[in-house]
């Protein structure tokens, strides 16, 4: 064939689409930044999109056919982690790639798939060691608020045992679930209050989804400011925000691998040919898009595939694999960033920024330079000695 | 008042009414008399439109009706008294009495006559009881109060004495009498019980498998010829 | 949970040893404070055949509803026979132990064939495992035929019950009532709707089943009520209890039920 | 220690000077933490008109500095030379001081010190709250000397606490003892874990018996007030449920329509109510606060005309098919969702409260009942006032319901039953804007809202008996306090299957819901 | 009207030719390689295995909503249960192999569980999770029915109590500490009685296991309603208390073709796990028992190879939809949905009912 086809596989529809679709986007994005250089090995690159609409199943349906029907050499996407689970064995099967753009629990590791987003020590232990620092406000207590599922339990157990390394007592952590879609943070947000008061607390939020905006208006109503019990939250960022008045929320915190509003020369690219993209193809509410961790992860995924598939002079799978370990790229979060070859993690800095009454995030801390992930979190027993493939 | 030509009407492939004609004056007492299953009911909803006809025409008053919705029959002045009651079940048998002013507007349509309490005491007694929880009986006289109430040209009786007990039969039977007397109503009868319809009718109709068999005025309602028609 | 004798064969041992099948005692039914039926006491013998006629809103029906199930009475007891007490029993027990029932308004099984209102009436084991194994024994399918021949739906029997006219719905309903085989007969106006011939027919029916079964019929169609009385009982209802109560000839010329019922 | 400091520079400062010192300012534009909190406190302790004015900029973001660290506050595009107060142009390469949570705390601390005798009784309300969290000894003097001045009733009451709680720490028996005492009608629960240490740990016997009783007195009005705390969310849960399900309960419980688009229908109100306010901020921003008021009778009328749409092409064909409903409405569902998905993107879009629904009044001395869900309580309870008048108290109600029971007699009595079935069914679709509206106050605004509120509105309204609109109202009473009884118990997740399960339990009392209909006429 | 037509000459000979196709499928797929013009792609075999267990779901829901009038919103439950039972089998059979080489799956180890709880027990047997597949949906119908009907509870409260139920389910099998992988569930499954589950031989006895199995439920189906009990089970779906004055215990009938409908929507569960390689909570989300309702009201409610021919007929789109026009399938999806249900009242089956007469 004269082009080398590509899958895209995020919901499009259903409760995902609110994430995945910008992801997608991206990608495209991306692949049309590649072609218009001249694409890959000569040949242009052919986006093949499909919708798995939030359906488990489907997606693993949809990652069969575009391998085996359309036989894309690599495929990008999923958001949630049942979703990668539930494409992992088709990958396998028929051994092809698949680059996941989001931030996740670990606990996993796969040859056939390469993690451009945040293992859990390169996003929740820096925030919550921030948290217990002098600049972060000294937190003694903590409420790991959560989503219940596999991410966020998981996350918040790794956090307690970390926690409880640094001395902190079972009787100061107060960990609370809520189902998926739950909108009514009422008595939540009063617990969270009647916490506070045994002494300073913070919150660590892995809720995802459309949840995320009762919580912050019930917060933001509860009068519960970030200078009294600040929130650091794991899935929000400047694209769940803007479905958000942030007003209330100045001070809350997040913690990524890129935020918005790091300046630096590849990031106002970065940007740039984002918004003309959107004003181009005319999305929704193109004049107000944002971009966010996961769509730079995506971006960084999509080129490191691209020059790992030109340093392999091949698409073959094993190739581009044995290809992508060590491949550097200039990050839009500022770095160099590069595909461990041991793990098929990236190594990434971290950023914690404060929520800004533009919706945008202000950067508080960051690490010196990238961090290796560890997908197997040493405070997880039996974790040792797992950091290879 | 009323002129019905030639209609026709299928369920189906099963023809039901077969070029049925009628003609009936105001003041006047019809009653249409056939054994079970020949067509009667469907003749009145016809009429109601209530189903439509397939073929002929339906005039009141000159005005040909044949294509109008129930809803502006009614409006134009016809009121039925369907077999069966249909009364509304959940509504106050007070609320089913002002639904037979629907066609009314202002302060007559908020008012209900002291006269359908003379008539039907019972329904004054169960103002606040809901339509459905009526005995047989008493949802009967709830349909006739609700169809009177509406003072239509014409009113469609079919079966009006079903499962009323006989006193309020006379008494309905007087109304009607009333009704024709007073001279500005027409009045179309169906009816099984052949004495109450031969004291009330001026005139009659017989249908037999969706057709006209007979027909003639009161008188010869008696005659053998008639009353075959009638017999199993 | 008394499914015990769900469905099986009417129970044998109907104990009618004093000579009467049903026993209504101070039955009263309250309906949000009004009294639809009170201290209403009754009783059927066997093979008798009991007009019942009253006002409307007596309580006719009402009293019908306790004696099926349908209604529980706020007080007073209900016996069939010596031993069964239905106000104990579920609609279907009570439908097994051998009461059937006309209803006022005509209630068949719209979707089903005339064919197949008979035979979902027919007597038998109604329990699942028989229903789902059961063939229809040439016996069973004469049997079909003659009530189909009786109710003069002969030739209809493939058409949908919905579709009959009202008469018709009666007389299906009759029919289904007959393929019951039941001891205790209901009827709720069977001849409202009916012409004045089919009225006939319909006494006539009722004279050839008297003795048989019993049977209690509530009219107000007053020839069809002295043409079956005959000689026996018509009892009077008027607000939920007993009027009068005597033969027809005795029972018409009561002040009270010319008051109350025939008028004047 | 700088607090002390900072007390001390307020207690006996004396005229304010006109500008500010250069150098207490300089290290505010540098990077070492301590040193701006450290400038923060001595800004603070100037105690002028100018330090107030700098530090609320500097809350505010609105404080820049130049590459060389001076610094300067900007507003309308001017900029105010903090040190001297001189103002002029923006001078070039300004960039924003950052500040982060620690140092606006500390901000926060010193505007309330400076607050306390402020001239605004407001100001100083504020401050006494304010100080209520983290008052210290040392803080004493200045809140007795606050006290002294002091001439209105409640912050003079509520300063006594702060001084209580201040003297807590007091060395001096007595004095503890005092304030353990004037503490015994606090409501203020952060003082929990020093009372209890006081319980079990104080050298002085009384003071450890006076702590016991405080202590007592502090938990069972604590109790109290998360008990009508409870009451209070539930009434508010339940008011969100009523309003998602009172549409519902004109479609589905009187139409008998199975309206799977019915959470669309929500949703389109909510977007309504997101133009209306894009339009106030492009056209009439100074009247944004108001754009509600725009909002409600628009989403009512654009959610009625998608409903008077729907019902004309779709739904009309259906009557007497009520479970064909279920497959076509999913359909018109899914081709909502899509539309506004395709017109709007797949993101939350961002509705905000107007300012006088943010934030909420504190009762019982900590409990916080939000503006937005007060509003929401009554605006639902007219809303179901408004839908039973009309349903009982008009000549369209009695027609609505007749033709609900028998469409073709209500034809044969005059009634145009294809006019009442259009009219109703967008009343309903009208009611489920009105509640869309509300919803955008409260949650996301996507183009799946609907999907999050379809299943619990069934509920609600099945659970209440169909077609019962008393029903509805007690069913969403009923499941919004035993959700937040059950819920500081259970858990969210365990509340919410409880829940089901007492649903599932409860129709097996009441086959017909709550409010069955009852006789013949039932069936 | 009532009795299906559909079975007629043309309906049987359709059936026996649609059967062999479908058999045929995975057999072309084995013998001819990819690119020879009988190949029938394993893609493509994979997703009609697929579709065959939604059909076979869709044909149990029918036999309540469609002949005994009782419209469950919760069969996705009874599905997910089945998917469940089978799901301990295979996970269990995943061995050592699995992330952390223990003999308990990932997630358990995940939670420091020491040993299966006591409701694993037995299911490391192919046998036992077969019982439990057929039990376990059709105990909780039956005791779930039993006092659901003997309450008399009808129409659309008992669909809104089963929805209740499926959606207590989820939640509950949501939960990390429920024992079932919370919600990622179960996946990544290796073999199926000692052959590895991704193998073409495999895939192939799986898909034909599915065949043979709907084929066998839809003549059970048809038996079922075409004896004395389908009218049964029908004049319950008019008029439940009519029966009951002929002396039949609508009770046992409706719990009989619930539990029978349970068990079926099980087994098509069970089916649906090793062929699909996931199984978790969101199958049992409202909407999904919804959809299942939506298949058979496509296909035509009260026939029987109407859900199935829905079943297929909306997945199928589905699945061409979301490839091809990834940002509009929802549109035609939707729109197909109000056509049928405006143009074809009895459903797709009507379609060929109607060319038929
Ligand atoms: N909806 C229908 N579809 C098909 N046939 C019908 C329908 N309704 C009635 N019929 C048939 O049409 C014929 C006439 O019925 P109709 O109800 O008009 O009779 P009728 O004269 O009113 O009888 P009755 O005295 O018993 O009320 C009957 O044979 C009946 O079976
Ligand atoms: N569920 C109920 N709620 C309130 N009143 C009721 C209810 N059921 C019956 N009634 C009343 O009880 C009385 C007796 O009704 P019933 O149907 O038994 O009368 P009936 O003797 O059969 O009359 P008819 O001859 O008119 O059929 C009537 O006044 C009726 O209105
Ligand atoms: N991996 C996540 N965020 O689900
Ligand atoms: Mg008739
Ligand atoms: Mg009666």
């Amino acid at each position: 064939a004269d082009t080398i086809k590509v899958g895209i596989l995020h919901s499009l529809s259903g409760t995902m689409a609110i994430s995945e679709t910008s992801l997608k986007d991206v990608a495209l994005m991306t692949i049309d930044e590649i072609n218009a250089k001249g694409g890959v090995l000569g040949k242009k690159l052919e986006p093949v999109v499909v919708d798995p609409a939030s359906n488990w199943p489907l997606f693993a349906e949809k990652a069969r056919g575009l391998i085996a029907q359309d036989k894309v050499s690599v495929v990008f996407g999923c958001w949630t982690s049942v979703s990668r689970k539930s494409v992992l064995p088709v990958f396998k099967e028929l051994n092809s790639l698949l680059f996941y753009p989001v931030q996740y629990e670990g606990e996993e590791l796969e040859k056939n798939v390469f993690y451009t987003g945040a293992a859990p020590n390169q996003q929740a232990i820096p925030a919550v060691e921030y948290l217990m620092s002098k600049e972060g406000g000294s937190a003694k207590r903590f409420v790991l608020l959560g989503t219940d599922y596999v991410y966020p339990r998981t996350t918040n157990k790794i956090l307690r045992a970390f926690l409880k390394s640094k001395g902190v007592k079972e009787s100061d952590i107060d960990e609370v679930y809520t189902p998926f879609g739950h909108s009514d943070y009422q008595t939540i947000v009063a617990n969270i209050k009647k916490f506070a008061a045994g002494g300073k607390t913070a919150v660590i939020s892995t809720i995802n989804g459309d949840s995320n905006v009762p919580f912050y208006k019930e917060l933001g109503n509860a009068g519960l400011k970030a200078t009294d019990v600040p929130v650091v939250a794991f899935s929000v960022g400047e694209e769940e925000l803007r479905g958000v008045d942030t007003k209330p929320l100045l001070g809350h915190l997040a913690a990524w691998n890129y935020f918005e509003s790091v300046k630096n020369p590849v990031n106002s690219d970065f940007i740039k040919k984002w918004k003309a993209y959107a004003a181009a193809k005319k999305l929704p509410n193109a004049n107000t898009v944002v971009t966010n961790d996961p769509m730079e992860a995506t971006y960084v995924g999509i080129h490191m595939w691209a020059q790992a598939v030109e340093k392999a002079k091949s698409t073959d799978t094993d190739k581009v694999i044995a290809a992508m370990g060590g491949q550097t790229f200039k990050a839009p979060s500022g770095f160099t960033l590069t595909m461990d070859a041991t793990n098929h993690h990236l190594h990434k800095p971290v950023f914690i920024g404060e929520i800004r009454p533009d919706g945008q995030f202000n950067v508080v801390w960051k690490t010196p330079g990238p961090v290796r992930a560890n997908p197997w979190s040493p405070f997880i027993p039996g974790n040792e000695g797992k950091q290879k493939l | 008042m009323l002129q019905v030509e030639k209609i026709n009407q299928y369920y189906g492939a099963a023809h039901t009414l077969r070029g049925v004609s009628m003609e009936l004056e105001k003041g006047k007492c019809m009653a249409l008399l056939g054994r079970n299953g020949v067509g009667k009911t469907t003749l009145l909803k016809c009429l109601m439109g209530v189903l439509p006809v397939s073929a002929g025409s339906v005039k009141l008053e000159g005005r040909d009706i044949t294509r109008l919705p129930p809803h502006q029959r009614a409006r134009a002045g016809i009121a039925y008294v369907p077999q069966g009651r249909e009364i509304f079940a959940r509504l106050t048998v007070e609320e089913n009495l002002l639904m037979g002013l629907a066609t009314h507007s202002g302060k007559k349509a908020s008012t209900i006559k002291g006269e359908v309490y003379e008539l039907f005491p019972v329904l004054k007694e169960m103002l606040h009881r809901r339509g459905g929880d009526l005995s047989g009986g008493q949802q009967q006289q709830l349909a006739i109060a609700r169809a009177l109430l509406a003072e239509p040209k014409l009113i469609i009786l079919d079966e009006p004495t079903e499962g009323i007990q006989p006193s309020i039969i006379k008494d309905i039977g007087n109304v009607i009498r009333l009704l024709r007397q007073r001279g500005d109503m027409a009045i179309l009868l169906c009816e099984q019980y052949f004495d109450f319809a031969h004291e009330l009718a001026d005139q009659f109709i017989v249908l037999s498998r969706g057709e006209v068999v007979a027909s003639g005025q009161q008188a010869s309602m008696n005659d053998p010829e008639v009353k075959r028609h009638l017999a199993v | 949970m008394s499914s015990m004798n769900d469905g099986r064969i009417a129970l044998q041992g109907l104990d009618t040893t004093h000579g009467a099948i049903l026993y209504l005692e101070e039955i009263s039914v309250v309906f949000d404070g009004f009294r639809a039926l009170n201290k209403l006491s009754l009783d059927i013998s066997v093979g008798e055949l009991r007009c019942i006629i009253g006002p409307n809103g007596a309580g006719k029906t009402t009293m019908m509803d306790v004696i099926t199930g349908k209604t529980r009475p706020t007080s007073g007891t209900a016996f069939f026979g010596q031993t069964m007490d239905l106000s104990r029993m579920s609609e279907h027990e009570i439908a097994h132990a051998g009461i059937g029932r006309k209803f006022q308004r005509p209630t068949v099984f719209e979707q089903h064939t005339v064919f197949e209102n008979l035979e979902l009436a027919m007597k038998m084991d109604k329990r699942v495992r028989p229903t789902l194994f059961a063939r229809l024994s040439s016996e069973q399918r004469g049997k079909i035929d003659e009530i189909l021949k009786l109710i003069r739906l002969n030739g209809s029997e493939q058409r949908l019950a919905g579709l009959l006219s009202h008469g018709q719905k009666q007389w299906l309903e009759i029919g289904m009532l007959l393929m019951q085989e039941p001891q205790l007969i209901l009827l709720d106006e069977p001849v409202a709707g009916m012409s004045d011939a089919e009225t006939a027919r319909t006494a006539e029916l009722l004279n050839e089943l008297r003795g048989k079964h019993s049977i209690m019929v509530v009219e107000h169609d007053m020839g069809f009520v002295a043409e079956i009385a005959q000689q026996g009982v018509v009892t009077v209802l008027h607000e939920g209890s007993v009027l009068a109560q005597g033969r027809m000839d005795e029972v018409q010329a009561d002040d009270r039920v010319i008051e109350v019922y025939l008028g004047r | 220690m700088k607090k002390l400091l900072l007390l001390a520079c307020l207690l006996f400062a004396g005229v304010a000077r006109a500008a500010i010192d250069p150098a207490v300012l300089a290290p505010l534009a540098g990077d070492d933490p301590d040193a701006r909190v450290a400038a923060i406190a001595n800004i603070g302790a100037l105690a002028t008109d100018d330090a107030t004015r700098l530090l609320t900029a500097l809350q505010n973001g609105d404080v820049y500095a130049t590459p060389e660290g001076k610094l300067y506050i900007v507003a309308d595009d001017k900029a105010t030379d903090a040190a001297t107060g001189a103002t002029g142009p923006l001078p070039e390469g300004l960039d924003g001081v950052m500040i982060n949570n620690r140092l606006r705390g500390a901000i926060e601390e010193a505007l309330s010190a400076l607050k306390m005798f402020s001239p605004e009784r407001s100001q100083r309300l504020a401050a006494a709250i304010e100080l209520q969290k983290s008052a210290t000894l040392s803080q004493a003097p200045l809140i007795e000397k606050a006290l002294g001045k002091e001439t209105d009733a409640e912050v003079r009451d509520l300063l006594r606490l702060v001084a209580a709680t201040a003297n807590l720490q007091s060395p001096d028996a007595a004095k503890r003892r005092g304030a353990v005492e004037a503490l015994a009608g606090s409501s203020n629960a952060s003082l929990r874990p020093t009372l209890q240490a006081m319980v079990s740990g104080d050298a002085d016997p009384s003071v450890r018996i006076a702590a016991t009783q405080t202590l007592q007195a502090l938990d069972s009005r604590l109790a109290r007030t998360e008990f009508i705390g409870n009451v209070f969310y539930g009434i508010s849960l339940a008011s969100v449920l009523l309003l998602a399900a009172l549409g519902l309960a004109i479609t589905f419980g009187l139409m008998g329509i199975i309206n799977m688009a019915h959470g669309e229908l929500l949703m389109i109100g909510a977007y309504t109510t997101y133009l209306c306010q894009l339009a106030f901020r492009r056209w009439a921003p100074d009247a944004l606060d108001w754009y509600l008021a725009a909002a409600l009778p628009a989403a009512f009328v654009v959610t009625a005309a998608v409903g008077i749409a729907l019902e004309r092409t779709v739904i009309r064909w259906l009557y007497g098919r009520p479970l064909e409903t279920l497959l076509a409405t999913w359909g018109i569902s899914l081709i909502l969702m899509q539309a506004v998905r395709t017109i709007f993107g797949a993101q939350n879009v961002e509705v905000a409260n107007p300012s006088w629904m943010s934030g909420g009044v504190t009762v019982l001395g900590s409990l916080v009942l939000a503006y937005n869900r007060i509003v929401i309580i009554v605006f639902a309870l007219l809303v179901v006032a408004g839908v039973w008048l009309i349903l009982n108290k008009t000549r369209l109600g009695l027609f609505v319901r007749a033709v609900m029971q028998n469409r073709r007699m209500a034809g044969c009595v005059g009634v145009s039953s294809a006019k009442i079935d259009m009219m109703t069914f967008g009343l309903g679709s009208g009611i489920a804007g009105l509640g869309g509206v509300a919803l955008s106050q409260l949650g996301n605004v996507g183009p799946d809202l609907g999907q999050g509120y379809i299943v619990d509105s069934f509920m609600v309204v099945v659970l209440g008996g169909v077609g019962q609109l008393a029903g509805t109202v007690i069913a969403a009473l009923g499941l919004g306090e035993a959700n937040k009884f059950l819920e500081p118990v259970a858990g969210a997740v365990l509340a919410k299957i409880a829940i089901l399960i007492f649903i599932i339990i409860f129709i097996q009392k009441r086959p017909q819901g709550l409010f069955a209909m009852k006789g013949r006429s039932a069936e | 009207m009532n009795h299906p037509s559909l079975f007629s000459r043309r309906a049987w000979t359709g059936i026996v030719a649609a059967t062999v196709l479908l058999a045929a499928l995975p057999l072309l797929n084995l013998f001819f390689a990819d690119g020879h013009p009988l190949h029938v792609p394993s893609y493509m075999v994979s997703l009609i295995g697929k579709f065959m267990c939604y059909a076979l779901a869709a044909l149990a829901l029918d036999m309540v909503w469609g002949y005994a009038g009782i419209l469950s919103l919760g069969h996705g439950v009874f599905f997910a249960l089945g998917a469940y039972a089978h799901g301990m089998y295979l996970m269990r059979s995943i061995g050592r192999e699995g992330v952390y080489q223990s003999d308990l799956p990932d997630f358990m180890v995940f939670l420091d569980w020491k040993a299966y709880p006591w409701y694993w027990s037995g299911t490391d047997s192919f046998w036992v999770a077969l019982a439990l597949v057929v039990l376990v949906p059709g105990v909780l119908a039956f005791v779930f029915g039993f006092f659901a009907f003997r309450s008399r509870i009808k129409g659309v409260y008992f669909s809104i109590i089963t929805q209740a139920m499926t959606y207590a389910f989820m939640l509950l099998f949501f939960r990390n500490n429920t024992g079932f992988g919370g919600n990622n569930g179960f996946t990544d499954f290796k073999r199926i009685l000692g052959f590895p589950i991704s193998a073409p031989g495999t895939k192939a006895t799986l898909y034909l296991v599915t065949l043979a199995v709907l084929v066998g439920a839809l003549l059970l189906c048809r038996w079922i309603v075409k004896s004395k009990l389908g009218r049964v089970l029908q004049a319950v779906r008019d008029s439940e208390s009519r029966l009951m004055f002929i002396g039949y215990n609508p009770l046992w009938f409706k719990l009989f073709v619930w539990t029978l409908s349970a068990v079926l929507c099980g087994i098509a569960g069970a089916l649906y796990v090793p062929q699909v390689g996931i199984i978790n909570p969101s199958e049992m989300s409202p909407a999904n028992s919804i959809e299942m309702v939506i298949w058979a009201a496509v296909g035509g409610r009260g026939t029987l190879l109407g859900p199935v021919i829905g079943a297929f007929s909306v997945n199928g789109l589905k699945s061409w939809f979301t490839g091809a026009f990834p940002n509009l399938w929802l549109f035609a999806l939707g729109l197909i949905f109000i056509l049928v249900t405006r143009y074809l009242p009895r459903g797709l089956a009507g379609l060929v009912r109607k060319e038929q007469a």
